[in-house]
C-alpha cells in the first residue's frame, strides 16, 4: 500500500522537477511466475533509479531473462504490478513496452539476420517521407549512431554477414537510441572483445549521466563491480538481496548468488618438461584453406589444454571447425594418433573421436524441442550408428549422470532444451560431448553466458577431463580464464596463427603483446 | 516411444470419436458389421479400407515432415507404381509385379532425395517436379488408357481378406508396424527428429544429416508405391490419369492433423495415421449422408478447421477463445 | 547472395532460356508472343505477386486458385443475375475477398496454425463456397467486358499490350515498391527472418499477419476479376492449381520458402520463365499429354538446377574476395 | 500443300479422352494432315494460350475441344482477326460466339442424358425404381447436362426417383467408393433398383462395388452409364451391365473433312454436325464391340 502511495508522489513530483535520483523510476513488485510446474519467479520485487546503472544477478537459470520479458511483456505475468515513473503498466508486447519507455537488448535476440543493418536499427521506426522509408537518410543515421560505438560497417549488407559481436552491438545501439527512459541489457557483453565493452561503457555512462536507469545483467563479475551503482541478487526465481556495490564485498556477493561458498581453483598447469613427454593425440601439418584460415602448423597432446587467443574474427572458430573437421580443408595433412587421417565432415571427426561445442549454442548447438536426454545422447548416438540403438534406460542412465555431474537444472532430463536457460544449455552441449568419451574436444567459448559458480565448475571439470588423458582445444575471449586452464596457447590474428606460447611464458601480458604485435612491431623487429 | 503410444493424442482421438458420432446420426447402420464372402462389411471396413492409401502416404510423408521437407510427388508416385503394377500383373508373378512397383517408389524417392538432400532444392518446388513429370511418366506406361487386369494374386491384394479383415487394410497396419519398429527401434527417429529440429547443429554432432534426408524421401516413395499397387489393386486396373490425384494434400493434412509440426522435428506415426482416418471417416460421412456434392467441400473444410482449432496450442476449450479474443482486441 | 541478387540469375535463366527457345523456333522471339506471355500469365503475375509477400513472411498461401474461381464466379452472378453494375460487383469481390484473407491471417495468428494448412482450409471453403454459388459457367456479357477485353497497345511487329497485362504490370511495379519501400515491406522481410524476433523489435505480429494474408487474397482477387475478363465468364472450376503455378513462379524467382528473402521483380521473371515453358511447348506441339507433363518437369528442373548452378557461382568469387582481402 | 492444324485438347483425363486423341491423329496422318495438339492439362487458361501460339504460328485451322463453354470470345476474335477457321469438337461453347467458329462437331450430351434416361424408364416399365446417380466432377459442363436429360428424361415417369446422387469424379476409384457408401445408406443395396453413372468408368468401379457387397450387377440393380469404352462392353459380356450410351471419339474426322472442303472449295460447313448418340446394350453383341473398340487407345 505504502509503496504504491509512495510511487504515485513520486511521480508528480519527478513531473514537477524533474529526475530525482533517488526516486524510483522502474518498480517491479511481488512478480511471480511459472511455466507449469517450474515456478522460475516468486514474488520478485526490483527497483531501479533514474540515472542508476543497475547490476541484476544470478545464476544460470536463476531467473534474470524471465524477469526482464515478464516486465516487458514478453510472458505474461502470473501475479505482481510494474510501474514506471509512478505509473502503473502492464505491456503486453514488447511493442507496448518501448512505448511505455522501456527499451531492452534481449538475451538470444538477436535481430534480424536477413535484414540490412540500418533496417535492423530503424524497424519499425524508419525516417519517411509520403510513406516511403527514407532510405539514404536511415543509412546515413545508421552509419551515424554505430560510429558512437567505434563501428565503421557497411550498414546496407544484411546483417547475419557480420559477426556475433558486431550483431550484438548493433542490438545495443537499436534499443540506446530509442532514448527510452530505461534501458534493459541481458548479457550484453557475452560475445564483446574488451574493447569494445569499454566503448559500450562509455555510453552507458553517458546514459545514467543523463537520468536514464539501466539495468545490466553479466556473468562477469569483474565488469559488474566496474559499472554498476547498485546490485540485486536472484536466485531459484526469489529475490536474495538488492545492495549498493560499494557495501558489497566479492566473497559477500558469490555467497549471494550461490548460497555458498565458491570452491578455490587451482592452476594446475604442467610443467613444460612434462607434456613435452606427453604422447601427440592428434597433428595437422601446414592445414588450412584458401579464404577460411592460413594454413598453420598444430599439434595437440593427450592430457593438455591448447587455448586460442585473439580479437574476433581473427580465425579462432574457422581454427576449430577446421580441426574438427566442420570445415573441409583444401591443403596439408591431418593425423591421429600418428595415423593420416581426412577430415571431411563432422562425421569423420567423431568418428575419431572428436567432439566439437560451438560458439553459437542456438543455430549450431542444441536441437531445441528435444529434450535434454535427447541432445545429450546425440553425438554419442550418431557415433554409434542406427543400428545400434541406445535403449531407453542407457539414455536415461547416460542424461541423469550428466545432469548431476554438471548440475544441469531444472534436472530434468526430459524437460524440452530450448526452454532452459541459457548457460544450461551450454552445459546440455559439454555433456553431450562428454557422453562420446572423445580424445580431443574442441571449445568454442564454453563458459560464454555461464554464472560464477558453473564457471569454476567448468574450468575444473576442463582441467580434470585432461587428467584423464583427454586433449582440449578451447576459445576465450577471456585471457584469465585461458591462462588458467591452458598448457600452451596459440595466439591467431588476421587468420593466421602467429604465435605459440608454452609454459611459463603464458601469461596475459604475453598474450596481448602477441595480439597487439601489428605490421609496425614486425617491421621494427626486422629493423634490429 | 512417445510417437508410438500417443501421449498427446487426446485432441485427435476426440476428434475421431465426435466423427464417427455425426456419421450415425447421419446414416444410423454406420456401425452395423457383417460377414459377406469371408470378409467384414460395413461402413467402418469402408473407412478403414478407404483410409488406406492415405494412411500409406503419411506414413511415408510424416517422416518427411519430421525432417522440415514435404513431398508433393506422391499422388504421381502412386500412379506410376500403380500403372506398373498393372502392366505386369498379368504376366508376372506377384513378387515381379511387387518388386517392380516398389522399386519405382524407390527410386522415384532417391530422386527426390537427392535434389534435396546433395542438390540442396527447396523440397516443395524439388518435389513438385516429380509431382508434374511423374503423372506423365505414369500416362506414358499406360499411354493414357486404363490398363486392366485379371491376376488374382493382385486382385487379392486389393479386394481379399484375411480372417476377415481386408488385406490393404493388414497391410497398412503392417506397414505401421514395420515404420514404426524399424524408426523406434533403431536410432532412426531420433535422428530424423534432430534432423528436422536443427539440421545444423545435428550435422555437428555427427549426423549423417543427407543420409537421413535422403533414407526418409526413399521410405516415402515405397510407401507411396505400396498406396498406387492397392489402389490399383482395388480398381483392378490403373488409371494413370486419376490415381492419387490431389492425394498428397491429404496425407499431408492427415500428417498435421496428426500434430506433427510442418516445421519439423517430434513427428507420431500412429497419430499421422489416425489423421488419414479423421479425414476418411470423414468423406465416408459425407457420403453417406447424401447431400448434394456441392457441399462436399465446405463440410471438409469446416471439419478440418474445427480439428485444427481443437489441438491449437492456444486454444483450451472455450476460456481459451474468449482470453484470446480479449488480448487481440486490446 | 551479396555477389549476384537472385532476381538478376532468374532474369539472366530468363534470357538465356528465350534464346535457346527463339533458336528453335523463330517464331518465339516476336512481340506477338512477348504480348502473349504478358497476356496470358497476367492472372498469374498477380497472384504471385501476393503470394511473394506471403512467402516472404514466413508464409504459404494455398487458397488463391480457389479465390480466383470464386471470385470469376461471384462477378459473373453480380453482373449477370443480380443486376449489380460491374463497377459495384468488382469492388464487392475485392471486399470478400479480403476479409477472407484477413480471416485466414487472423486464424493463423491467434491460434498459431500452421499457414500451410490454414490455407489449405481456406482452399476448400473458396471452392466449396463457388460451387454453391453455381456450377454451371456463367458468360458476362456486360459491355465493359467487351471493350476491356478488346483494348490493346499494339506493339511493332503485331503484337498487342492488352489492358489485363497492363493491370498486371502496373501492379508487379506497385507490389514492388511496396515491398522495396514501405515500412510495411520491411516488416514483411522481418516477419520472414523471425516471427518471434520482429515482435520483440516491436513490430505488430499479429497485425501484420492478417494485413499480408489480406494483400494476398486480395490480389488474389484482382487476378479473379483479370481472369474474368480473359474468359468473359465465371467459373467454379476455374483456375484450379494455380496455387502450385504460383508458388513455383515465386521460388524459381529466387524467394527462399523459408522466408525472409525475395523480390516481386524475381517471382515476374519467374512467372515468365513458366509461361515461356508452356509457350516452348506449344510451338512444338508434337508431344502426347504425358510428355507435355514429363517435358514440363524436365523444363522446371533444368530452370531451377540452372538457377541453383548460378547461385552457386555467384556466391565463390565472394569467399575469394574475402580470402584476398586478409 | 499440306494443312498443318493446331489441336487444343483438353488432356487426358479419362480413356475415353486418349482414345479421341489417338483417333485423331490417325485420322489427320490418314489424309495427309499435320496436326499439332497441345494438351491443357484441364486448364482453360492452357487452351486460351496454345491457341494464341497456334495463331501466332500461323496454322491453317484451329480444333478447339474446349474445356468449358464459356470465355472463348476474346481469343477466338484473334483467331478470326487473324483468318484462321476454327472448329470445335467434342462440345459447344457459349452461344454468343457462334459467329466465332467455322463449325462445331459434338455430341449433344443433355441427349445423352435423356437416351439413358428413356432407356431406363422403358426397361424398369411401371415398377416403382429408386435410382442413384453417379455425378462427374462437380462444375464439368458434361456433368451437369447429363443429369439435366437424364432428370427430364425420368420426370416423365412417376415411378422412377433418383435417391441418392454424389460425384464420382469420372474415375473408377471413386465410382467404387462412392456406390459402396450407396450401398450401405440403402439397406445393403436392396432399396437400389438402378445406377446411372455420368460415364462408363465409374459404373465398372460401382459395378465391383455391388458384386463385393454381395449384389449381382445388371440383375439385382440395373445399370446404365454413358461413353460406350470398352471395358463396359467387357462387363456386359459378363451380365454385369445392361447400357450404354456412345459418345464417339471420332469427332477429328468430320473435322478434317469439313475444313478440307473449306480451304479447297470455300464450301461452308453446316454450324452444328452432331454424333450420334447411340444406345447399346446386352443385345448388341458386346464382344463383338469390344474387339472392334479395343485397338482405339481408350
Ligand atoms: N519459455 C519457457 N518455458 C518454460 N520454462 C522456461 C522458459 N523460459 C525460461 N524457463 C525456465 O525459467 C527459469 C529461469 O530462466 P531464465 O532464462 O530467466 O534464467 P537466467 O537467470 O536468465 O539464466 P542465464 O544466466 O543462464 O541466462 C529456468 O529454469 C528456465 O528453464
Ligand atoms: N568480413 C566478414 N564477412 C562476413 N562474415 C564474417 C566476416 N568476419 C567474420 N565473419 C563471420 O563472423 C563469425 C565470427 O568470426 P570469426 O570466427 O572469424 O571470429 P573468431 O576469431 O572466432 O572470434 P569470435 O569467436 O569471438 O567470434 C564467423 O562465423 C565468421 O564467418
Ligand atoms: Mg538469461
Ligand atoms: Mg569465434
Amino acid at each position: 500500500m505504502s509503496a504504491s502511495m509512495a510511487g504515485t508522489r513520486g511521480s508528480e513530483f519527478a513531473m514537477q522537477n524533474g529526475p530525482d535520483p533517488a526516486l524510483p523510476l522502474l518498480e517491479v513488485r511481488g512478480i511471480s511466475k511459472s511455466f507449469g510446474a517450474v515456478r522460475a519467479l516468486q514474488e520478485v520485487d526490483f527497483t531501479l533509479r533514474a540515472g542508476e546503472i543497475h547490476a541484476l544477478l544470478g545464476e544460470n537459470g536463476a531467473g534474470k531473462s524471465t524477469l526482464i520479458k515478464v516486465v516487458t511483456g514478453v510472458f505474461p505475468r502470473d501475479a505482481g504490478i510494474v510501474r514506471i515513473g509512478g505509473e502503473e503498466i502492464a505491456p503486453r508486447s514488447a511493442k507496448a513496452a518501448v512505448a511505455a519507455g522501456i527499451a531492452t537488448v534481449y538475451q538470444e535476440v538477436n535481430l534480424l539476420p536477413n535484414l540490412s543493418v540500418a533496417q535492423n536499427l530503424f524497424l519499425d521506426r524508419q525516417p519517411m517521407r509520403f510513406g516511403i522509408v527514407r532510405e539514404g537518410e536511415m543509412r546515413r543515421r545508421a552509419k551515424a549512431l554505430l560510429a558512437e560505438f567505434g563501428l565503421d560497417i557497411d550498414v546496407a549488407a544484411p546483417l547475419g554477414h557480420y559477426s556475433v559481436a558486431i550483431q550484438h552491438v548493433t542490438a545495443i545501439a537499436r534499443a540506446v537510441d530509442l532514448s527510452a527512459r530505461v534501458l534493459i541489457l541481458d548479457e550484453p557483453t557475452a560475445s564483446l572483445d574488451r574493447h569494445e565493452v569499454e566503448i559500450l561503457f562509455g555510453i552507458m555512462r553517458q546514459l545514467a549521466k543523463r537520468g536514464i536507469g539501466i539495468v545490466f545483467v553479466s556473468h562477469f563479475l569483474d565488469q559488474v563491480y566496474e559499472i554498476s551503482d547498485r546490485i540485486t541478487v536472484l536466485r531459484n526465481g526469489r529475490l536474495v538481496g538488492e545492495r549498493e556495490k560499494a557495501s558489497l564485498p566479492r566473497i559477500e556477493l558469490i555467497r549471494m548468488m550461490l548460497g555458498r561458498e565458491l570452491a578455490e581453483t587451482t592452476n594446475a598447469r604442467a610443467a613444460t618438461s612434462e607434456y613435452e613427454a606427453r604422447e601427440v593425440c592428434a597433428s595437422f601439418e601446414n592445414y588450412g584453406k584458401a579464404g577460411y584460415v592460413v594454413p598453420f602448423d598444430l599439434e595437440l597432446r593427450h592430457g593438455e589444454v591448447v587455448g586460442l587467443a585473439g580479437l574476433l574474427g581473427s580465425g579462432r572458430t574457422e581454427t576449430a571447425r577446421l580441426v574438427f573437421g566442420a570445415e573441409r580443408a583444401d591443403g596439408g595433412k591431418a593425423s591421429v594418433e600418428g595415423a593420416s587421417v581426412r577430415l571431411q565432415s563432422p562425421r569423420d571427426g567423431v568418428r575419431h573421436g572428436f567432439g566439437y561445442c560451438p560458439e553459437e549454442r542456438k543455430t549450431d548447438g542444441i536441437v531445441a524441442e528435444l529434450t535434454v536426454r535427447e541432445n545429450i545422447v546425440l553425438a554419442l548416438q550418431a557415433k554409434r550408428g542406427l543400428h545400434r540403438p541406445l535403449r531407453r534406460r542407457e539414455q536415461d542412465e547416460i542424461a541423469r549422470r550428466y545432469v548431476k555431474m554438471l548440475d544441469i537444472r531444472p534436472p530434468d532430463p526430459e524437460r524440452p532444451v530450448g526452454l532452459l536457460s541459457g548457460g544450461n544449455q551450454q552445459k546440455v552441449l559439454l555433456a553431450r560431448w562428454l557422453a562420446t568419451s572423445p580424445r580431443l574436444l574442441v571449445l568454442d567459448e564454453p563458459t560464454r553466458g555461464i554464472d560464477v559458480g558453473a564457471h569454476a565448475e567448468i574450468i575444473r571439470l576442463i582441467r580434470e577431463l585432461c587428467d584423464d588423458g583427454l586433449s582440449l582445444l578451447v576459445i576465450s575471449s577471456e585471457l584469465d580464464e585461458i591462462v588458467t586452464y591452458s598448457d600452451r596457447v596459440v595466439v591467431l590474428r588476421d587468420r593466421a596463427h602467429v604465435e605459440e606460447l608454452a609454459g611459463e611464458a603464458v601469461d596475459v601480458g604475453n598474450i596481448l603483446a602477441a595480439i597487439a604485435a601489428d605490421g609496425a612491431g614486425v617491421a621494427h623487429e626486422e629493423r634490429a | 516411444m512417445t510417437a508410438l503410444l500417443p501421449r498427446r493424442g487426446l485432441a485427435q482421438i476426440l476428434a475421431l470419436i465426435v466423427i464417427l458420432a455425426v456419421d450415425r446420426v447421419v446414416s444410423p447402420q454406420f456401425f452395423d458389421l457383417r460377414l459377406q464372402d469371408g470378409r467384414l462389411f460395413g461402413s467402418l471396413i469402408d473407412v478403414l479400407n478407404r483410409g488406406t492409401p492415405v494412411a500409406l502416404l503419411s506414413l511415408g510423408m510424416v517422416l518427411v515432415i519430421a525432417t522440415r521437407g514435404i513431398d508433393l510427388s506422391v499422388g504421381a508416385v502412386m500412379a506410376i507404381a500403380g500403372a506398373i503394377a498393372a502392366s505386369l500383373a498379368d504376366t508376372h508373378s506377384l513378387a515381379v509385379v511387387l518388386a517392380a512397383a516398389l522399386g519405382a517408389g524407390l527410386i522415384c524417392g532417391l530422386w527426390n532425395g537427392f535434389l534435396v538432400a546433395v542438390l540442396g532444392m527447396q523440397p516443395i518446388v524439388a518435389t513438385l517436379i516429380l509431382m508434374v513429370a511423374g503423372r506423365g511418366i505414369a500416362q506414358l506406361i499406360t499411354e493414357g488408357r486404363i490398363v486392366t487386369f485379371s491376376s488374382p494374386d493382385l486382385v487379392w491384394l486389393g479386394n481379399g481378406a484375411i480372417l476377415g479383415v481386408p488385406v490393404p487394410v493388414a497391410i497398412a497396419l503392417g506397414m505401421l508396424i514395420l515404420t514404426g519398429a524399424v524408426v523406434r527401434g533403431s536410432a532412426l527417429g531420433l535422428l530424423i527428429e534432430a534432423t528436422g529440429g536443427n539440421a545444423r547443429a545435428s550435422e555437428l554432432a555427427g549426423v549423417g544429416t543427407r543420409a537421413m534426408i535422403l533414407s526418409v524421401y526413399v521410405w516415402c516413395g515405397v510407401c507411396a508405391a505400396l498406396a498406387g499397387v492397392i489402389a490399383a489393386a482395388d480398381i483392378m486396373g490403373a488409371d494413370a490419369n486419376n490415381a492419387g490425384l490431389w492425394l498428397e494434400l491429404d496425407a499431408i493434412l492427415a500428417v498435421v492433423i496428426g500434430g506433427t509440426s510442418l516445421f519439423g522435428g517430434r513427428f507420431s506415426l500412429v497419430l499421422a495415421v489416425l489423421g488419414a482416418l479423421i479425414i476418411q471417416t470423414m468423406n465416408t460421412g459425407i457420403l453417406l449422408s447424401g447431400y448434394p456434392p456441392e457441399f462436399n467441400l465446405l463440410v471438409k473444410a469446416v471439419v478440418v478447421l474445427t480439428v485444427l482449432l481443437l489441438q491449437s496450442p492456444k486454444l483450451t476449450g472455450f476460456a481459451g477463445i474468449a482470453a484470446r479474443l480479449r488480448r487481440t482486441k486490446a | 547472395m551479396r555477389g549476384l541478387p537472385p532476381a538478376l540469375i532468374t532474369a539472366i535463366v530468363l534470357v538465356a532460356g528465350f534464346a535457346a527457345c527463339a533458336v528453335q523456333f523463330p517464331n518465339i522471339a516476336s512481340t506477338r508472343v512477348v504480348g502473349n506471355l504478358l497476356t496470358d500469365n497476367a492472372f498469374l503475375g498477380i497472384v504471385a505477386a501476393g503470394m511473394t509477400f506471403v512467402i516472404i513472411s514466413g508464409g504459404i498461401d494455398l487458397s488463391v486458385g480457389s479465390v480466383i474461381g470464386f471470385t470469376t464466379v461471384f462477378v459473373a452472378l453480380a453482373i449477370e443475375r443480380w443486376g449489380m453494375p460491374p463497377l459495384a460487383a468488382f469492388v464487392a469481390a475485392l471486399a470478400l475477398s479480403a476479409a477472407f484473407g484477413a480471416a485466414m491471417g487472423a486464424v493463423i495468428h491467434v491460434f498459431d496454425l500452421p499457414p500451410f494448412i490454414v490455407t489449405l482450409a481456406g482452399m476448400f471453403l473458396a471452392r466449396g463456397a463457388s460451387f454453391l454459388l453455381s456450377t454451371e459457367s456463367i458468360p458476362i456479357t456486360a459491355p465493359i467486358y467487351s471493350t476491356v477485353s478488346d483494348f490493346a497497345l499494339r506493339l511493332p511487329g503485331g503484337g498487342r499490350l492488352t489492358a489485363i497485362a497492363i493491370i498486371m504490370l502496373v501492379i508487379v511495379i506497385g507490389g514492388a515498391l511496396l515491398l522495396r519501400l514501405t515500412r510495411f515491406g520491411a516488416n514483411v522481410y522481418a516477419l520472414g527472418g523471425s516471427r518471434v524476433t520482429a515482435s520483440l523489435m516491436g513490430v505488430a505480429v499479429g497485425t501484420m499477419t492478417v494485413k499480408i494474408y489480406m494483400l494476398s487474397s486480395l490480389l488474389a482477387g484482382i487476378a479473379g476479376i483479370v481472369f474474368s475478363f480473359y474468359t468473359s465468364a465465371g467459373y467454379s472450376l476455374s483456375a484450379v492449381g494455380v496455387e502450385l503455378d504460383t508458388i513455383a513462379a515465386v521460388v524459381i524467382g529466387g524467394t527462399l520458402l523459408t522466408g525472409g528473402q525475395g523480390s516481386v521483380i524475381g517471382t515476374f521473371l519467374g512467372v515468365l520463365i513458366q509461361g515461356l515453358i508452356q509457350t516452348y511447348i506449344n510451338f512444338d506441339g508434337t508431344l502426347s499429354s504425358w510428355w507435355t507433363k514429363i517435358a514440363t518437369g524436365i523444363l522446371l528442373f533444368a530452370f531451377i538446377a540452372l538457377q541453383q548452378g548460378l547461385v552457386a557461382l555467384a556466391r565463390r568469387p565472394l569467399t575469394k574476395r574475402a580470402g584476398a582481402a586478409s | 500443300a499440306e494443312l498443318t492444324i493446331g489441336f487444343s485438347q483438353i488432356g487426358s483425363e479419362s480413356g475415353w479422352r486418349a482414345a479421341e486423341t489417338s483417333v485423331s491423329k490417325q485420322e489427320a496422318s490418314k489424309r495427309k494432315v499435320n496436326l499439332k495438339i497441345a494438351d491443357a492439362q484441364q486448364k482453360q487458361e492452357n487452351q486460351i494460350k496454345a491457341i494464341r501460339s497456334f495463331i501466332a504460328q500461323n496454322v491453317d485451322a484451329i480444333f478447339l475441344a474446349p474445356v468449358v463453354s464459356t470465355g472463348w470470345d476474346s481469343v477466338l476474335k484473334e483467331a478470326r482477326e487473324a483468318k484462321i477457321p476454327v472448329v470445335l469438337l467434342d462440345r459447344d461453347i457459349d452461344p454468343s460466339g457462334k459467329e466465332l467458329y467455322l463449325t462445331a462437331v459434338t455430341s449433344d450430351s443433355v441427349h445423352e442424358g435423356e437416351v439413358a434416361g428413356d432407356w431406363l424408364a422403358k426397361t424398369v416399365g411401371a415398377k416403382a425404381c429408386n435410382i442413384v446417380e453417379l455425378q462427374g466432377t462437380v462444375g464439368a459442363s458434361v456433368a451437369t447436362n447429363r443429369k439435366k436429360g437424364f432428370d427430364t428424361a425420368i420426370a416423365k415417369h412417376a415411378n422412377l426417383k433418383v435417391v441418392r446422387s454424389q460425384t464420382g469424379d469420372f474415375t473408377r476409384a471413386k465410382g467404387k467408393e462412392v456406390m459402396e457408401s450407396f450401398i450401405k445408406a440403402e439397406g445393403g443395396g436392396k432399396n437400389i433398383c438402378a445406377v446411372y453413372a455420368h460415364n462408363d468408368d465409374m459404373m465398372v468401379g460401382a459395378i465391383q462395388a455391388m458384386k463385393e457387397a454381395g449384389l449381382k450387377p445388371g440383375k439385382d440393380i440395373l445399370t446404365v452409364s454413358i461413353d460406350a469404352v470398352p471395358d463396359i462392353f467387357k462387363a456386359m459380356v459378363a451380365g454385369e451391365a445392361n447400357a450404354t450410351v456412345e459418345l464417339t471419339p471420332n469427332m477429328a474426322g468430320p473435322a478434317l473433312d469439313a475444313v478440307a472442303a473449306f480451304k479447297s472449295k470455300g464450301t461452308v460447313p453446316p454450324k452444328w454436325i452432331q454424333t450420334e448418340s447411340k444406345l447399346y446394350t446386352a443385345a448388341d453383341d458386346p464382344q463383338k464391340i469390344y474387339d472392334s473398340k479395343k485397338g482405339l487407345g481408350y
